[in-house]
């Protein structure tokens, strides 16, 4: 078997495309001027901006001004959170036990301050239950969170009828889609969202740029001050390159979506069955149904996860542990044991996101070094 | 570029002394599965040396290992001397493994202790080393429960 | 006379160097994965930019873990003071009145907090007074931030002067450096600050990334929650490129600083001759010694400044103007006004910024320019 | 790329009808330097009719374009046809101006009225579209000062 590069990491991080490299070169090159700036140099930018917005709008079926550009997903998440809070003190937000630590770390750090955080409980599938966040809105409640696709477990939440519930008793709804955007249709009119988090190199663009959509009318406080950029918002000179590089993510994103989707979906089931058939003491996590079309996240047992991706790796191949656990915390996966996965099987818990430059042979490759790698470690096993 | 150098690699791809034996002199237990990694040692003692040393691992790369490396250095020692074995030694031995994996070498260090003093136990020897060594005190939790964990992503 | 380009802005942004987008176009490219991964195409990554924190600490001649990456200069001063801030409510702060926007506008939303905040005056040099931080500051005064290069009128404040008094009152004293690195000499342990901020877009690097120095002990709350990164001080996947393009920047700014130096005093004080003498009725904003060697900060009378700066733009020639007016606020600039220029002259401000790629031909042709417009502007101008 | 198309431009950069005269007929003077910009409108008048106009504009560029412009439409039109003129019009036969910038184009219009309101004054005409018009009463504040100024970076 000789050995490939095989990416199978697209939910950590994804490749550039060269289109979108194409794109943003001119600006790392020739094309350098401040947006602000009135002279030639800096308007061509400016309209460079403007275009992105325009590009990435489309894909979420917002209005171009409604888009505001970060530096990523979590400064997105962070804004919408704080930008909520800092205005009204310490007051009720609810959110669900499977968010990014982007947002659960934001509350955190509220709660230490005299917040009030309620955290919804997802089911064994990863979903949430609509009346349980009706039954948690309280008269102080100020803001819901819900993440549409968790990054672990792919598993989409119902976010439509979560943000009808939130605006029934008029709470602000945000959404993390950071996962969601470029894999899954997005519209935020239908969606109903008053905010929605992005980040540009989860959908092959850069890495250092996300963008917040605000609802226009939804007014929050900013959480970086200064200049005028963003409409005032979000202070700091654009990072237009990059920018740059978000808008072309997005039209390549909108213009392939459905290819996309077949795309992830052919590889992820082929995967999927290959696995099963062939490898023993497998168990997939969260709902094969409402998931995102690249996601497989799966706990073998008696063997460890860190073994199994390290071996992988020696292989060629990329992957995740499912485990997300940060060194300060020193815990497992808070999405995992949300869904009731026993401790012990969170140790041996690896995602797979399978992306565009996915091939059948890819997985075909995978699926033997997996073979391959389970025997050995199984023999290594102390477990019977 | 790799997160472990070329020695791990190695004894992580083709760890030595992988197995159990018939009639061991002395096993050792040590870690837990709720806690990501679990290692278990087999002793063959001889004339009060170790002529033999079989491991099993469940854990990440480091665990398996310094795991493996224990045990290549302890075969051929005396009793007395495999008990001063530490896990800085068998981490230098390893030439090194990530500060964050360090704690992971422990296990294999802690999983002879208990081989012996089983070994101790079951042929009523006395070690100095062992004095005061009570393997069922041995707090699990103050082995931080982070190998092998990527981050959130 | 032949149409040139000529960059005069480098104040606002500055062009990439070709050696610093060389450095980037791998991780733009093949080396993709992200930091936070364990397997190769991670650990790469995250040595990558363990190499740029070393490069622009020895810039900065600071431990490699004291700089923290962000998104902007904007946020690394947005973060020093409300991470300062948070932990230790409605207290004093004092910083001056020409500061950038990015540090008065975060002062101003403390204040709206209940925050109080102390501007102290500068001179008609440009320069703060040491004594009056001395007599400014209070018992419950928790931070001074003072810039240390002017963005307007590239004045430079005595820093050194100025922490030591914080520190014998034990306030913490943070510095927005963002003018000044790469164009002057930095040394944060001579200087003796706690805090400092960078943006690279400023020093030939990529715009997006800035760094925080923090000084190892001390200690702020977070501006962007969630995962590990940066010592878990700063949430976010790393934006590599740029930040290997900021180390790469910030080693060429160093092996590059005397002269680069050399070189822009050069051709500022030529320019500056140059216009004095052949371009009536200027006047140089701020003084000509404790000064950015590529700043030349110009009211022109009876002109005004935006009509010079289309004229130059249309000759090729970028500068800015220099009255810092944003949309929102509608007034002239802060800074002019701090030292005392009338406000009609505000309007005929304009800021020329030289830097690495001017060169001597490019002075004489705006210098040429200059004649032509003014005499053009003076024309139109109802002024007698 | 221009902040201006290309009409604004040549007018900026060749603007028409510059200059004062001898003998005006009627002088308007609008805005403030210290607002930063400052408009100044001289005009003959014969028969009722705009024969002339001249302007000098202390402003930014499309204080100067807008100012040239409307010389150039109200010569030739008679005097209650150029009290007409609103900025909207001059701002239309300059394709647009970028929206923070419409305001500039204010500042020529209110320079005529004011010049055609000098000259009926001297003359004791009266026009209906000048009634309740007091110059001095015309609050300059409400002319934002944010012409042609660039953010701060
Ligand atoms: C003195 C000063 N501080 C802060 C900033 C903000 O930096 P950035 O635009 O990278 O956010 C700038 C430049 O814009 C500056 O000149
Ligand atoms: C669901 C979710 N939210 C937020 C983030 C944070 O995005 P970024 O790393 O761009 O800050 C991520 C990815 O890391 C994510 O998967």
């Amino acid at each position: 078997m000789e050995k490939r590069n095989v990416y199978l990491d697209y939910s950590a991080t994804t490749p550039l495309k060269d289109e979108v490299l194409e794109a943003m070169m001119p600006y790392l090159k020739e094309k350098y001027g401040n947006p602000s700036s009135i002279y030639s140099k800096g308007i061509e930018n400016k309209e460079a901006i403007k275009t992105s917005r325009l590009q990435i709008s489309k894909l979420i079926n917002s209005e171009k001004d409604e888009i505001y550009f970060t530096g990523s997903g979590s400064e997105s998440d962070n804004w919408a959170i704080f930008g909520t809070a800092s205005s009204l003190r310490c007051k009720h937000i609810i959110t669900s036990n499977i968010e990014h630590h982007a947002v659960l770390n934001s509350l955190e750090h509220l709660e230490s301050q005299g917040y009030e955080v309620t955290y919804l409980k997802v089911n064994e599938q990863g979903l949430i239950n609509p009346d349980d966040l009706e039954k948690a809105i309280k008269d102080d409640t100020i803001l819901v969170t819900i993440m549409m696709a968790n990054n672990e477990i792919g598993t989409i939440q119902p976010i439509k009828k979560l943000a009808r519930i939130a605006h029934d008793k008029g709470v602000l709804f945000h959404c993390d889609a950071v996962q969601a955007l470029g894999n899954i249709p997005i519209d935020v009119n239908k969606l109903g969202v008053d905010m929605m988090s992005f980040s540009a190199h989860k959908l092959y663009g850069p890495k250092g740029i996300g963008a917040l959509f605000i609802k226009d009318g939804v007014e929050i406080d900013n959480l970086i001050y200064g200049g005028a950029q963003e409409n005032g918002k979000r202070a700091g000179t654009e990072n237009v390159p990059s920018i740059v590089g978000f808008g072309k993510a997005s039209a390549l994103a909108l213009s392939g979506l459905t290819e996309h989707i077949a795309h992830c979906l052919e590889l992820r089931n082929y995967f999927a069955d290959r696995l099963f058939e062939d490898v023993f003491d497998t168990h997939v996590n969260g709902t094969m149904l409402d998931r995102l079309p690249g996601n497989l996240n799966i706990s073998f047992d008696f063997i460890e996860g860190e073994a199994i991706l390290m071996m992988l790796d020696y292989m060629g191949i990329s992957v995740s542990t499912g485990s997300a656990c940060s060194s300060s915390s020193g815990s497992p996966s808070h999405v995992l044991s949300a869904i009731g996965v026993p401790e012990s099987r969170t140790y041996g818990t690896i995602r797979f996101s399978i992306g565009d430059f996915t091939t059948k042979e890819d997985i075909d490759y995978v699926i033997d070094a997996i073979k391959d790698i389970t025997k050995k470690l199984k023999e290594l096993s102390p477990f019977k | 570029m790799n997160m472990y150098n070329d020695t791990v690699m190695d004894h992580f791809m083709n760890p030595r002394n992988v197995g159990e034996m018939e009639d061991p002199d002395g096993i050792g237990i040590y870690g837990s599965p709720t806690c990501g990694d679990l290692m278990q040692i087999h002793l063959k003692i001889e004339d009060e040396v170790i002529t033999d040393a079989k491991f099993k691992a469940y854990g990440c790369g480091s665990a398996i290992a310094s795991s493996s490396m224990a045990t290549t250095i302890i075969i051929g020692l005396s009793v007395e001397d495999a008990l001063k074995l530490t896990n800085g030694e068998i981490v230098d031995k390893l030439e090194g493994l990530p500060e964050a994996k360090i704690h992971c070498s422990v296990l294999a260090d802690m999983a002879i202790k208990k081989a012996i003093f089983d070994y101790a136990e079951t042929n009523n020897k006395h070690y100095k080393a062992l004095e005061g060594f009570d393997p069922y005190e041995m707090v699990q939790e103050e082995h931080v429960c982070i190998c092998g964990k990527d981050e959130e992503k």
